[in-house]
Formats: C-alpha cells, structure tokens, sequence
C-alpha cells in the first residue's frame, strides 16, 4: 500500500475505542469517558487532516483504497471520499466528538455500554459515507442502524422503546428496500455487461432501461426517503428526537439525516438519471408539502424536542427541494443545508439537552425568562435559532436560499411556496425564543420597573405574566447555572462554524464543487 | 448389459433395500446399521460418478461420524425412554404411506419427463484429470468461487459445535456464561446485564452427581467433572 | 437401459427420499427421525452428484459437499437435543414433545 | 475396462490379505517374546524352535473353542459385529505401495492394489469405520460391561480419528495430493538442509505431525497405553467381554492386523516408504515398518494405562490444537515459499 | 480624496468589531464600559464616510471596492462588492450620522441597565448592518443586509426581553418583516433567474430586455420587500409596536435609517420601477393610502412614541407617495430631513420619559415646558418640521412630495397628501401641547422632571439644528444642491419639468393647510375652544376606527394567525398524528392481529409440522408437473 488507508483510519478508530472499551468491562466511567473522547479525538483529526489533504480542484474519488474481498461476486473493499462525502465525513467526526462531549456528565448509567454504542455508531456512519461498494455501504448502513436504536432505546426518556422499535422498523423497512434495488441494479449490469460488480462509480456508468430505472429509482429512494425523511414517512423522526438521549439527538439529526440525501446523490442521481428525471417533478412535490407541514407542525408543538424535531422535517424538505431541482443551485443549497442543518440543528438539540438537564422536562410552557439566568445559553439560543430560521449571515441562509433558488429556477411555484417558509420559520423560531428565553419564567411576577405593572394597577388589568398559569414545575427556570465549561464547548464550535459558513461559506462549495459538476455532468447540465 | 449398470443395480438394490430397513426396524440399533449399509453402497455409487472425495468424506462424515454419534445417543438414552413402533396413531401411517406414494409418482413422473438442462460444465473427466484428480479439481473451485459459502459453513459449524456444548451441558454451560458474562458480555438491553447484583438465573442443576433418576431402575452415575472421581486435574485443565 | 444415465441416478435418489420422508411420518422415535432425515439429505445428495456427473461440473459435487457439513452441524445439534429431550422430559417420542407450542 | 488389471489388483490383494494375516501371527509371538525380554522373563519358547509355532497353536485353539451366544444377546448384530471389524482391517492395506512396478509375464505390475487419488483419506475412512465393530459388539453383547467399554473405545477412536486426519493435513498441503504414490514420490526428492543433504522424509519436515501420528495411531488401534476399552480392572475386558473362540480371535485378529496397516501407512507417509538404497523398495518399507511394531509393544511394555478423561482430554485439549497449529504454520510456510519445500 | 475607495472597508468594519467586542467580551469584562468601543467606532465610521461622500460628490463617479466573493456556486455568483455612489454616500452620512448621535444619547439614556454592553453590541451590529445595506452592489448582498438590519431591529425591540410586549413586539416586527422579505427573495430570485446576475449595474443595463410582465412582477416582488420594511399599508403593524424598544433604538432604527431602507432600496433599483408604469402606480398608492392611514391614527393615541411612531409610518407613505410619482430626489431628500427632525422627536420624547420616569401616555404629563426648556424647544423644532412649518427641513422635502405627484399625474394622490398634511400637523402640535403645555398631569409628588444630562442633550441641539437648516440643501425647490448632487444616480428617468407657480401654490397651500393643523390642535388642548372628547364622541365609529389602529392588528389576528394556528394544530393532530402515525401504528397492529390468527396453527406436535411439510413438497412437486414440465403438454 503506497499511501495511509486514511479513511479507513478514520473509520475504525472509533470501532478501536469501543473495542477496548468492549474488552475491558472493568473501565471506571471516567476511563470510559476519555477511550470515547480518544477515539472520536483520533477520528476527528484524522478526518481534518484528510480535508486539509484533500484536492478541491480534482473530480472523482480520492484516498481511494481497495481491497478484493469477494471477486466472484464483485464484493470488495472500496474506500474513497470526493466532494460530497468528504465535509459530511467531517461533520460526522466532528458531532461524534461533540456528542460525547455532550453525554459526559447526563449519561450515568450504564456508561461503558452507551459509549460503545455511540463509537459503533459512528463508525457505522463514517463507513456509510466513505464506502464506494454497495454491498459494504449496505453493511455499514445496518451496523449503524443497531447502535441508534439501542441508544434511544435504553437512554432514551419515558416512551423509549416505542420510539426505538419505530425508528428501527422504518429505517429497516426502506433499507431492505434498498437491498432489493441493490441486487436489481447489481443483475441488471451483469446482465448488461456481464461484470459483476457492486463499484458504485462502475454500475454508474451503465444504462438501464426507463422502467427499471423508475423501479430501481423508487426502491433506493424510499430507503433514503424514510432516513431523511420526507413527508410522509417522517412521522419515526419526531418520536426518535423526543426519545432521544441529547447526543442521540444530535447525531440523529446531525448525520443520521444527511444520509438520506447523501444517498440521493450517491446513487439515484448518477445510477438512474432518467427516472431521476421522471421522478422529480413529484419529489419536489413532496418536499414542498414537506417544508412547509413540518414548518407549520412546529408551529403548535408544546415540546421542545419535537419542534425542532419537525423543523428538521421543514429543512430536509430543502434539501430534497435542491437534489431534485437538478442544478448547480440546488445541489450546492441541499449539500450546504445539510451540513448547515447538522451543525444548527445538532447545537438546538444540545441546547434543549442543556434545558433538560436543569428542568427535566421539555415543554416550552415550563421555561421562560432564561436570558437573565442563563444569559451565555441564550445567546447560543438566538443564535442557533436565527440560523435555523434562516438568516442570511448564518449556515442556514446560504443552503436555504440557493435550494430554494434552484427549485425556482425550474418550477417557479416551487421556489415561491418553499419561499413562504421564511415567514413560518421564523414565526415558529421567535416564538421558541420569546417563550423560553425573553419574558418571564411561568408564575414570576412583573419587574418593579415594568411600565405594565403601572399598566395593570392603573387599570386594574392583572399583569400578563411570562408563563400560563401558576408553578406547574417544582423546578424553577430562575435558578438554572449558565452553561458549564463543558457544555460551552460543544456549543462554540459550532457556532463558529455556523457563523463561518454563513459568511464564507467559498471554502466549503469549492470542496463541493468538482462533486457537484460530476454529478450534473450526468444530467448534461455543464456549467449550471 | 454393461457390467456398470450391473454393479449399479446391486449397489442401488443394497442400498434401497437397507434404507427400507432403516423404516421398518423395531430396533433402533438395526436402523442405524440398515443406514450404515445403505450409506456405503451409496459412497460405491458416488465412486461410479466420478466423485471419489464424497465417497469417501461420505464414509468419514455421515458413517464414521453421525451414525456413530447416533448409536452413542440411542445407548446413553434410556431404553424405556424408546417407543414403539406398533403404537398407534394408524392414520398417519396410512397418510404418510400415501404422500410417499403420491411423492414418488410424481417424482418418477418428473425424472421421466425431464426436460430441462443446463450447459455442460467445463470439469470433463480430462479437465479433472489435468488438475491431478478429483479432489484437486474440487478444492479449486471450492476456494475460488464458492469462498464466501465456505466461510459461512465454517461459521454454521462453529455454531453448532457451540450449541451441542450447550445442549449437552446446560448447567456447565451456564456457569461458564455467568463468568463470561460478567467479564466479556456486553448487555445493553438485558436487565441482567452486568449488573452485579443480580445474579445469573439458575437452572436445576444436579444435586448428587445423579443425572437421573426418573423413569425406570437405570439410574446413570456420570461425574459431572473429573474431580468427582479422582482429585487429580484432568489433562489440559486448568485448576481454579 | 443398457447404460447407465442420470435417471437411474435420479430414481436411486427418489427412492431413498421417499423411504425417509415415509420414516418421517410414520415413525416416533426421535432417533430414527433423525436418521431418516440423514437418509434423505443423503437421497438429495445422490441427486446432486448424479447431475454433476451428467453435466461435468462440479457444482453438483461441491453442493453435496456443503449438504455433508450442514448435515454434520444438524448431527450435532439434533443429537444435543435428543439428549437434552431425554433428560428433561425423559422421552424421546415425538407425540410427547409439545414444548413447541408457544 | 481393462481386465487384466483388474484381476491383476485383485490376485495381488489376495496375495498381500494372505501375507497380513501371517505377518499378524508372528506379531502376536513377536510381542509376547519382546515383552517377556522387557519384563525380564523367557516367553513362549516350547512350541517349535523359538517357540515359532506357538501362533499356530494358539489360532487352533481358538478355533476349537465353543462359540457362546449370550442370552441378551442382540444375535444377528453379535455374529456380524466381530466380522465386520475383521473384514475392514486389512482393507487399509490396500492402498499402500510396496515398491516401483516390476514387470512380470511381459506385464507392468504395479505393487499397490489401487492408486486412488484420495488413497490417505481412505484410509481414514477405512479406520472410521473400524468403529463399528466394537460399538456394535459392545452393544449386541447385552452386557452393561461391554456396553461401556464399546462407548469408550468409540468415543476413543473416533476423537484420535480427528487428530489423525488432521495430523495428515500438514503432509497433503506439502505435496498438493492424497495420494499415497504421490506423497512417496514427494519423499524420494532430496532435503538440503544447511549443506546437509537427506532424504526428503515428512518426519523431518512435519515432526510435529510425525509425533501427532504417532500418539493417535496408538490410540487408534486401542493400543497401551490407550487400551482402556480392555481395561481389565474396570471393565473386565470391555466390549469383547462376551466374545469367546472364534469370534473373540476375530477381534484379535483385527487388532493386530490394524497395527501392521497402521505401521505401513506411517512408514509411508513420514519415513519415505520404500525410499532407500542397496536393497529392493519392499525391504526398506518392512524395516520401517517394522520400526513402528517394535515402538508398539514397547509403549506396551513400558507405559501405564491412561485414565479416561486423561485420555479425552489429551486428544482434544493437546493434540487436536497442536495440529491445527502444524496445519496453519504449514500453510504459511507453502504460503510463503520459505525453504525449497 | 480616492485614497477613500481602498478604505471603503473601515466604514462597515468598525461597528462591526465594536459590536463584536462587545458581544464577546462584554459580560465578563467590558461591561458599563462598552460605549467606550461603541461610541468611538462609529465615529471612525462617519469620519469615513465623511471623504466618501466629498470623494463622490466631486468626482461625480462611484467608488467601488471589491472584497470577496460570497457564493460561487456555478453561474451563480454573489461578489461583495462596496459601491459608493451620490445616494449611497447620502445614506451613508444620515446612516452613520444620526448613529453617532443616537450612540452619544444612549450612554445617557442606557446608564444603569444590566444589559449595558449588550445595547452596545446590538447597536454598532445595526450601524455596520445598515451601512452594508447601503453599501451592497448585488441584489443578494443587499437582501442579506435587508434582513440583518431586520435581526437588530429584533434584538433592539427586544432590549428588554422581560417584558412581554417588548417580546411580543420584536417577534412581531420580525416576522412582518418577513413577509415582506419573502416577496424581496422572491423578487431576487425572479431577477436572476430572468436576468443570470445580480449585480446593480449588470441588473439595470439588462432590464430592458425583460418583457413588461415581467419588469412588474420584479418590481411589485421587490416594493413587498419594501412594505415590510418601510412599514407601509398593510404591513405597517409592526413599527408602533417596535416602540417597545428603548427609545434610542426607535430614533435610530425606527425612524431614521432602517424603515427608510425600503425607500431606499426602491430609490436603488429606480430602473426596474422606471421600466414598470404599474408597478410605480401601486407604489404611489400605497404610499398615499399608508400616509393618509397612519396619520389618522396619530391623531388618537396617547401614547407618545406611538404618536411619533405613526408621523414615522405616515411619513414613510410620503416618500413612497414621490417614489412612485417618480420624484425620486424628492424621495431621498424627505428621507433625508425625516431622519434629523424624526430622530429628534424620538430622542425628545426619551427625554421626556426618562424625565418622567419612563412615563409615556400624553395624559398623565402636561407642563412641562416649565421643567424642561431644552427638551421643549428642540422637540417643538422637530413638531414643526414634521409638520411642515417654513422653513423648516420638512416643509421643503414634503412640499416638493405633493408637488412631484400633482405633476406626475396623480392628483388625487396629491390631495389624499395634502389631507394627511392636515393630519400630521394636528397630531404632532397636539402631542406637543398634551406634552408641554396645559395643567401639570404627573404625579408631582414623586416625580421631579429635568433637562436630560449632556449626553442626551448635545445630540438633540445637533438634530435641531438639523432639522431646522437641513430644509435648505434643498432649496430652491427642484434646484438646490441636493438635486444636482442626486442628479448623475438619477439620469435618464423622466424629469418632470416644476413651474415656478405651482411650487409657490402647492407652498403656499400646505403651509396654510400645516397652520391649520396647527390651530385645530391648539384650540383643543391650549384654548380649550374644542373638546376632543366631544369630537370623538360625534365621529363615533371613524374615531373608534382610527383608534383601534383601523383594526389592522384585529384582522391580522383573527384572519391569518389564527387560522394559521388551527390549521398547524389541525395537521399535527388530524393528518400528522390522526392519519399517517395511525397508518403506521396500524400496519404494526395489522401484523400482530394476523400473527395471533396464525398462532392457532402452531400445535407443538413436530409430527404434525413435518405432515404438513411433505404434503406442501407433494403439492409444488405437482404444481411443477402441472406448470413447469411437458407432462402435461
């Protein structure tokens, strides 16, 4: 081997730490805790030292390794990262990091196992996004599948085990499906070329015919549908989120989601591009019903988790607005969402894990006023919250708008109704906001200074206070410390990142670009 | 009449034949040396097509193995613990009989009729002879194309060994997990999981070294461990 | 009928089928089951070689092989479990085992 | 189909079962000679010079005696029990090559019965099936006695199979064929071993095997010091409890028999066979064979019974991983090409 | 003074390390320190602007800067581009201008409150937001800016998040704003997908190819964007409610320089309107029904901000009013004497709550005049050019509105103008006499009103100075130097050429009209000739209608947000829970029901099983003879 199997370094060192971690069930919860932060530390720098070594100006694969595993069967061990892959292997990395970080002081029990489930799961995810087989991709795609369940399963909150065997049904569901579009296109090439191979860039160069690209096309597309998820096989996400320990949340919503549409774009784009074609009118249908239900779902949600668990609902829908919409804009604005969404999203999750640590419950009527008790977390809160609502400036804009503008550029009502999502995302974001950072904490009465206190005597109006009603919770909002050092930093680097991408986000679309024209290229949109 | 078909229907005649008493023995015992026949004769035919390595793995693995494992477990069971054959249950003979029947004439109907064949393979005689024989030409396609099956056989069989283990005792088995289980298992959904206090579920085990003692005067005095008999370590043991 | 061809085969391997499958049904002791069983993997097998031998391949053959050692695997187990049968519920009469149920 | 062949392999069968048989006679005076030299005492000496008629003797004994059927018996399965073990003795023979073809009558005779080419693995099938015989006699004789000594011996031989078929892997691997020609043909290469040239024997490149052969080809037999079936002290003597006359001499007969196979077969596979100078091929494979019936009765004259779980324990705690490790430190050694194997 | 072009950047990046400071280090270490970083940062920036705008005004050619390209992404591509030219260096003066000021007053006026250095943060944010605004040369970098200025807008309104109507407010007045910056994107998005660029210059040179659907489309997309911001009928809710917001905030932003970013946009974009004789139309209209709308409603409120608030909204329809008639000097030069005599009035009515303990319903003050000479005169300064008195900076800009749209053919327009002068001068002199004049309302006992310290009071003398003089950069009318300095962004619209008489008649008519206001207001609450009560009282339903805000908020509430919510509430229970979970929960029940049908099946006799096994081998053994072989053929 003439270079470092780098990607496989990055895979498997956390696969490492929980080896050791399996290996040695005496580890005390701190030891525990530090072989995790090892391993996820180990992947993390390698994954930087793998873009800072990566060629932004090169299309095609790169670190690419190769094994044969099963010639017979055209099974081997293909690695490689291009454009696409490589930020979402960062991202990956880096939220892995974070969510063990994150889980260090909530996760009492059982410490040993959940941390060799969250290793597990992210070699699983960082497998998923770096293999070039279909067979291995299949393999990761299921080993990642086990560990999430266990983590909202067994660390979840009260209706964990619904939540898990509904997450891992779904997941599973569509993933056979895709099994079953794997062996169809896998046949079809063979009996096409009579190669039998499962190389992902190979079978792409093949040419299947109009009614079984629109078949293989909806075998792999509900698999990633359901991962993504689009309306209407969204309904296991909300649960999932709620259920969720913090870090589970944050990886679900970090990376868990970005696989749908990095499947989309890994293999029904370039393996069927005319049912891609066919296809997308509905799609985009779908992700509009998708952007603009999630968003007003999140509307009315009295739980924290689950608002921002429908959002994620709303920003997926962009997303798969921008694959579909099959042009430079909307690949860039669904690639940029997504990793926008896993960094925004992923810190809205810590931010509601932080909430829940002090108050242990998620509903916004119990919060309020937080921007004096806890001024740092509201500061992240705004910020977080602005970036999910879109402000330009923050990741999410970026992504937003070129999705938005992409879908425009093809149907111009797409772009106007994705549009209208601006006003209802920011309805349901400021009001978050208002709710549990502004105003009062529920039952606390009017400032002596308010001038509607001096409202209310004058005319006898009893003060409007912050919450609804008297104490419903024993724990009250006013006496929650600020965000503890730890906690500050799994938070900062995201912020950085949001406000970096916001602002710069050059950086990332040239890592994406030779990616991103392969991919239109096989639509023959050069230059879009 | 070629002096193979000839060898052929003897080999068949013997071989049919003991299957048959395979069925019809009350004996058990007589069952399995029927089998034992029929199994050779059937390795002899294996030697007329051309496979000698079946024949013989057929006499090392299905004879010199299971029937022998067979005969081991039809002498540690009871003998009471053995029904009978004229039991009862007539109706079910009388439907078994008649689906063999029905079975047969559609076979026969099918193998008279048949139709279909694939291409002929490429291991003529010549072609095996040219690799050095039979079991050459076999182990050259079994570790190149059928690598993966071999691999997940290896795997089955790795099992099964374990399952025999455990099946055969139960109680040694459970001991041995309770120890793996608190050093090796990870338990993530399993209350017990490695929770100390709470112990390993127990099964009846033996209380006096008495495996048995219902079921008729036999009681079978087995040692569950050498130690019973003789204060000497077994060989390879590792006393704890 | 003068030479041999794969019909003979292929009756010699129905015929030892349907010998063990009547063993099957008919019978209740577990051992002679199970030896039935073994009659009729081997039934198959005969099949398989037969076939190979027609066709000069050797999938047939390789398939036997595989049928052998699934077949050792299923000893092993049946046996462990005849054993196990015996000791627990001191019988091995298949129309006294009922702990399938459920 | 050439007939004259045939027949020839048949007269030449005929020929070597006749040999074994006798060469089994004067095992047996043999033996008692050479442990009655170990343990210090004459030994048969008064029937004929040396005492070399005694075999005779004792065979027309045995065949006078009365044939006792027990009661209990299982009797058609207690006739055919001591026969069977009898009839697959010699078989293992067959396979074995006694020296390069001679030409005879204008004929090129080879001298080996068959020279199939899974001839090793057919010996072993043969040993399997030896079992048999003393299940089922164990069995038939409707002696609990007999009963458990046929388990043990059966659970004994079948466990030595294993590491005997496994102890063998390490010499296919080397030469890439099962036959016993070919691996002979492997042995007449030359060994160059640091400047040293020596015959390309397998007990020099497979000593581990060697020594693994060697242990489970004892057991195999049912030889001290694994003769526990016949352990006296417990078991009266095990699964031929029962037997008398000429079906007891049966199994005698089989036992020696198997010991002058199993002497062959080793000799075959690790001391090169018929592979020497001076002397005809046939002469050099009787020595080295012969090494081997001396190596029996003197583990017999000199080592104590194993007990039996001593004795499980040993084939599946000791020997089996050994070879397992022969075969895959050969395989690495093919593998890698290291010597000029 | 070209050396200015390379330093474009200090103007934009010194509020914006200012309020990064802040934010950053504020809490631990900065703390009542802040207007320290703050103050002097944005005077670095107006110092900039200063060689700008003499930099343009000279050479008659704008500036540019390049800085770096924000999205490349295919022939998409947005460049940061700093781009001075005549109307932008004006904005850039009012913008960082009225800032400093507004900054100076607030170091007074925010003394003492625990998020001190969060003000200070929030507010240099705003002043580099909207000085990029002004700045942008690309649609996108606009729009960016558009809604950047809208978050500290937010977080201004929101200062005092502990209340619930300042959070309400900040909510509100985000979200508004979004509905107009839905059809801004929007608007973008159509320019560049009809156009392929966004940048000015490309934009206006192409905008004659587009066909005049489209050019209205565009334009109409991109007012929207403006009615949000610029808080014009119907979108206009917002602003009085953002009065919740300390009272600097509403000088700066809600007066002076962000509401008036709407105008300024379309004032930018004059191409695209120009191109569009509909689009203009609309503008006109909207602009005179929100002028006419937002002044009757001053008319009855009590709340002094409110009262300011709503002269704000009504002015803002005055600039749209001469956008749409296409007097687009007249436009920016209203915005420009607004921004002092508005900030002024804003920043006089701080004084005057914070005087009176943050008191703020004109009914309970009164005679202060007495307590507060220079409150009072600077205030009456900013009433009177609010309304309109000679010479005064708003008679000259507002009287040359009505002018530009009498001659551009909208006369009704000119007259719905001349209406709501009416009514701008009768609520601003009447919150003038309910403040100052007229018996002493307050609680004396506890309440001791003073003149605010030097902080607060040097920017109100600078802003009445302002407000007084700024009138005569303009003067005369059509010709003053204001104009020739806007000429050059301007050229090539249509010039409608003013006679003398009809700027001497309109003068002469809006001044008359302006005393009136002024005598009306005086006999109300100086005189006491009318009774406001009585007056109420007769005009019933229309002073109920004018009161209750023409029950805009109502609507909104009743019509949209609530429904809204019904229909959320509807797809989360109905569909989301009711119908695509039950399918799914179903599918899981469906399979247990049938496995505990199947259940019944399972007998525990093995013998049974292997029955039923072979009979299935004899059928598909059959089913193959029948189906597969040629038995049967």
């Amino acid at each position: 081997m003439d270079q470092i199997p780098i990607l496989s370094l990055i895979t498997y060192a956390p696969l490492i730490g929980a080896l050791i971690l399996f290996l040695w069930p005496g580890a005390t919860g701190r030891a525990v805790r530090w072989i995790a932060l090892l391993g996820t530390g180990v992947s993390f720098v390698l994954s930087l030292a793998m873009l800072a070594a990566f060629d932004r100006s090169a299309p095609g694969m790169q670190f690419t390794e190769f094994i044969d595993w099963l010639p017979g069967l055209g099974i081997a061990y293909r690695l490689g990262v291009d454009g696409i892959s490589a930020p979402l292997v960062v991202l990956t990395t880096l939220l892995s990091l974070i969510s063990v970080v994150a889980s260090w002081d909530p996760i009492q029990r059982r410490v040993r196992e959940y941390y060799i489930s969250l290793l597990l799961l992210e070699t699983g995810m960082l497998g998923v996004f770096v293999s070039l087989d279909l067979f291995l991709f299949y393999i990761f795609w299921e080993v990642m599948l086990i560990p999430m369940a266990l983590i909202i399963g067994i660390w979840g909150s009260e209706n964990r085990v619904y939540a898990a065997v509904k997450f891992f049904l779904y997941t599973l569901a569509g993933s056979l499906l895709m099994l079953v579009g794997i062996v169809a296109v896998y046949q079809a090439y063979f009996e096409q070329t009579g190669v039998r191979t499962l190389n992902v860039l190979e079978l792409a160069q093949g040419t299947y015919g109009q009614a079984f690209q629109m078949w293989a096309f909806a075998a792999f597309f509900l698999a990633f549908a359901i991962k993504i998820p689009m309306w209407p096989f969204h309904t296991w996400l909300p649960d999932a989120h709620v259920e969720a320990p913090t870090a589970g949340s944050v990886i679900l919503a970090g990376i868990l989601l970005k696989m749908g549409g990095y499947g989309f774009l890994r293999f029904n784009l370039p393996l069927f591009p005319d049912a891609t074609r066919a296809w997308a009118p509905f799609i985009i249908v779908l992700s509009l019903i998708a952007i603009i239900y999630g968003a007003l779902v999140a509307l009315v949600q009295p739980d924290l988790k689950k608002l921002v668990a429908y959002s994620s609902v709303s920003h997926m829908g962009f997303v798969t607005l921008g694959i579909f919409a099959l042009n430079a804009q909307g690949l860039y604005g669904a690639m940029i969402v997504m990793i926008s969404h896993g960094l925004v999203t992923g810190a809205l999750f810590l931010l509601v894990g932080i909430l829940y640590e002090r108050a242990h419950t998620r509903q916004i009527s119990a919060f309020g006023g937080l921007h004096r008790s806890m001024p740092v977390a509201a500061a992240f809160w705004g910020l977080f919250a602005f970036a999910s609502l879109g402000l330009p400036g923050l990741s999410g804009f970026v992504g937003e708008f070129l999705a938005i503008l992409g879908g425009f550029r093809v149907y111009r009502w797409a772009g106007v109704i994705a549009m209208f999502v601006v006003i209802l995302a920011a309805w349901y974001m400021l009001w978050v906001l208002q709710r549990i950072v502004m105003m009062r904490a529920p039952g606390e009465p009017p400032d002596p200074d308010d001038p509607e206190l001096r409202l209310a005597t004058a005319h006898a109006v009893p003060p409007a206070a912050g919450g609804a009603g008297p104490h419903e919770h024993a724990v009250d909002p006013r006496t929650f410390p600020d965000v503890n050092w730890k906690e500050l930093l799994t938070l900062a680097p995201l912020a950085v990142l949001t406000v970096w991408i916001g602002v710069y986000p050059g950086y990332l679309m040239r890592i994406l670009r030779p990616a991103i024209e392969q991919v239109l290229t096989g639509f023959g949109r050069i230059g879009f | 009449m070629a002096i193979e078909v000839l060898i052929f229907y003897l080999l068949a005649g013997v071989a049919i034949a003991a299957a048959a008493g395979v069925v019809l023995a009350r004996n058990p015992v007589h069952s399995a040396v029927s089998l034992v026949l029929s199994f050779v004769n059937v390795a002899a035919i294996y030697v007329m097509l051309r496979a000698e390595f079946l024949a013989v793995a057929q006499i090392i693995v299905y004879t010199g193995a299971i029937i022998v494992l067979v005969l081991f477990v039809l002498m540690l069971v009871q003998q009471q613990d053995l029904p009978e054959f004229h039991g009862g249950r007539p109706l079910r003979r009388a439907v078994g009989f008649l689906l063999g029947l029905a079975l047969l004439a559609e076979v026969a109907a099918a193998i008279l009729t048949r139709s279909l064949r694939g291409a002929p393979g490429s291991w003529t005689p010549e072609a095996v002879a040219a690799v050095g024989g039979n079991i050459q030409a076999i182990g050259r396609e079994l570790y190149s194309v059928y690598m993966l099956p071999i691999q997940a056989t290896a795997l089955l069989l790795l099992a099964a060994t374990i399952g025999a283990l455990f099946l055969a005792r139960p109680e040694l088995i459970e001991e041995r997990l309770a120890i793996a289980r608190r050093l090796f298992t990870i338990s993530l959904a399993h209350p017990r999981g490695v929770d100390p206090l709470q112990p390993v579920a127990e099964l009846p085990a033996p209380q006096d070294g008495q495996l048995k003692l219902a079921g008729g005067d036999r009681a079978l005095v087995m040692a569950r461990s050498a130690e019973e008999f003789t204060e000497q370590p077994a060989w390879g043991e590792i006393r704890r | 009928m003068s030479e041999l061809t794969t019909a003979h085969f292929l009756f010699l391997s129905a015929a030892l089928f349907i010998i063990g499958m009547v063993g099957v049904l008919t019978r209740r002791n577990v051992l002679i089951i199970f030896m039935c069983v073994e009659l009729m993997l081997n039934a198959v097998n005969v099949s398989f070689i037969g076939f190979a031998w027609e066709q000069n391949a050797l999938t047939g053959q390789i398939f036997a092989l595989f049928v052998i050692a699934v077949a050792a695997a299923e000893a092993v187990i049946g046996l462990g479990i005849v054993m196990a049968l015996s000791r627990r519920l001191d019988t091995v009469d298949i129309d006294e085992v009922r702990q399938l149920r459920e | 189909m050439d007939w004259e062949a045939l027949i020839i392999s048949y007269l030449f069968g005929f020929v070597l079962l006749n040999v074994l048989l006798l060469l089994m006679a004067y095992m047996t005076w043999f033996e008692r000679r050479l442990v009655a030299f170990f343990q210090d005492r004459i030994g048969p000496n008064r029937t004929g010079p040396f005492g070399l008629l005694q075999p005779i003797a004792d065979a027309v004994k045995l065949i006078s005696k009365e044939d006792i059927v027990p009661a209990n018996a299982d009797r058609l399965i207690f006739l055919v029990a001591p026969l069977l073990s009898f009839v697959l003795a010699p078989l293992g023979a067959l396979v074995v090559p006694f020296g390069e073809s001679i030409t005879l009558f204008g004929r090129q005779i080879n001298l080996y019965v068959i020279d199939i080419n899974v001839a090793a693995l057919y010996f072993l099938a043969v040993g399997s099936m030896g079992v048999y015989g003393i299940i089922l006699g164990g069995y038939a004789s409707g002696n609990r006695y007999s009963l458990l000594g046929a388990l043990r011996s059966t659970a004994q031989v079948i466990s030595y199979e294993l590491v005997l078929g496994l102890s063998l892997v390490g010499i296919f691997i080397l030469t890439g064929s099962l036959s016993l020609v070919e691996i002979l043909r492997a042995q007449q290469r030359t060994l160059v071993l640091g400047g040293l040239e020596l015959p390309n024997w397998f007990i020099l490149s497979q000593p581990l095997a060697f020594v693994l052969f060697l242990i489970a080809a004892v057991a195999e037999t049912n030889r001290a010091p694994f003769d526990l079936p016949e352990a006296e002290t417990e078991l009266i003597a095990g699964y031929f409890t029962e037997y008398s006359g000429f079906r007891f001499s049966f199994y005698f007969l089989a036992e020696y028999i198997n010991m002058i196979v199993v002497s062959l077969i080793a000799a075959t596979l690790f001391l090169g066979g018929i592979d020497g100078p001076f002397a005809d091929g046939i002469w050099w494979l009787a020595a080295k064979a012969f090494i081997f019936l001396f190596f029996y009765v003197w583990l017999r004259a000199t080592l104590p019974r194993f007990r039996y779980d001593q004795l499980m324990g040993l084939a599946w705690k000791v020997l089996l991983p050994l070879a397992l490790i022969n075969i895959g430190m050969t395989g690495l050694v093919r593998l890698w090409g290291i010597g000029a194997l | 003074m070209e050396w200015i072009a390379d330093w474009l950047f200090i103007i934009p990046l010194a509020p914006l390390v200012a309020a990064a400071v802040n934010f950053l280090l504020g809490r631990w270490w900065i703390r009542d320190r802040a207007h320290w970083i703050a103050v002097p940062a944005v005077g670095i920036s107006f110092l900039a602007s200063i060689p700008a705008f003499l930099a343009v005004a000279r050479q008659h050619g704008p500036l540019t800067q390049h800085l770096y390209t924000w999205i490349p992404a295919g022939d998409f591509q947005v460049p940061v581009t700093l781009y001075v030219d005549q109307l932008t260096a004006v904005m850039l003066l009012v913008v960082t201008g009225v800032s400093f000021l507004v900054h100076l007053y607030s170091v007074g006026y925010i003394d003492g409150d625990s998020g001190y250095h969060r003000f200070f943060a929030y507010l240099p944010l705003f002043v580099f937001s909207m000085v990029m605004l002004v700045l942008a040369s690309n649609f996108l970098v606009l729009f960016v800016f558009w809604e950047a200025v809208g978050l500290c807008s937010y977080l201004l309104i929101g200062f005092w998040f502990r209340r619930r109507s300042a959070a309400d407010a900040a909510k509100k007045a985000f979200i508004v704003n979004r509905i107009g910056d839905f059809g801004f994107g929007i608007g973008v998005m159509l320019l560049f997908v009809t156009l392929g660029t966004l940048n000015y210059a490309e934009v206006f040179e192409r905008v004659e190819t587009l066909s005049a659907g489209t050019v209205t489309a565009i334009a109409l997309l991109l007012f929207t964007g403006a009615v949000g911001k610029s808080a014009q009928v119907p979108l206009f809710v917002w602003l009085p409610d953002a009065m919740e917001g300390p009272t600097p905030v509403s000088a700066l932003i809600h007066a002076a320089t962000m509401v008036t970013a709407g105008i300024f946009m379309v004032a930018r974009t004059h191409p695209i309107f120009v191109a569009s004789p509909t689009a203009m139309l609309v503008v006109a209209i909207v602009g005179a029904i929100t002028a006419f709308i937002a002044a009757t409603i001053a008319v009855t409120q009590y709340d002094i901000k409110r009262v300011v608030a709503y002269s704000t909204v009504s002015q803002l329809g005055y600039m749209a009013i001469a956008l749409g008639a296409g007097a687009w000097i007249a436009a920016i030069f209203h915005l420009f004497t607004h921004a002092f005599f508005k900030a002024l009035l804003f920043l006089g009515s701080g004084s005057v709550m914070h005087g009176l303990h943050d008191e703020l319903d004109m009914r309970r003050m009164g005679g202060l005049k007495r307590y507060m000479p220079l409150t009072y005169w600077t205030f009456l300064i900013g009433a009177a050019a609010n309304a309109g008195i000679l010479p005064l900076a708003g008679f000259w800009s507002k009287d040359e509105i009505i002018v530009g749209a009498w001659v551009a053919g909208y006369p009704v327009i000119a007259l719905i103008a001349l209406a709501a002068a009416f009514f701008t001068s009768l609520y601003m002199f009447r919150a003038v006499f309910m403040t100052f004049h007229g018996e002493e309302r307050f609680d004396r006992a506890h309440l001791h009103p003073h003149d605010p310290p030097w902080t607060m009071s040097v920017p109100l003398v600078v802003l009445a100075a302002g407000a007084a003089l700024a009138g005569f950069v303009g003067v005369p009318p059509e010709q003053g130097w204001f104009h020739h300095l806007l000429e050059p962004v301007f050229e090539g619209t249509a010039h409608h050429e003013v006679s003398p008489v009809t700027t001497l008649a309109f003068g002469a008519i809006s001044t008359v009209i302006a005393l009136a206001g002024l005598y009306a207001a005086a006999a109300a609450y100086v005189l006491g000739a009318i009774s406001p009560a009585a007056v109420a009282e007769r005009l019933g339903p229309l002073y109920r209608l004018a009161y209750n805000k023409w029950y805009f908020d109502d609507i909104y509430q009743r019509l949209i947000v609530e429904p809204a919510r019904g229909f959320a509430t509807f797809l989360w229970r109905q569909i989301d829970v009711g119908i695509i979970d039950a399918a799914v929960n179903g599918a899981a029940s469906l399979v247990v029901w049938t496995s505990q049908l199947w259940r019944r099946a399972q007998t525990g006799l093995v013998a049974n099983y292997v029955l039923a096994i072979a009979l299935g081998t004899v059928i598909i053994v059959g089913a193959y003879l029948v189906a597969g072989s040629n038995l049967f053929r």
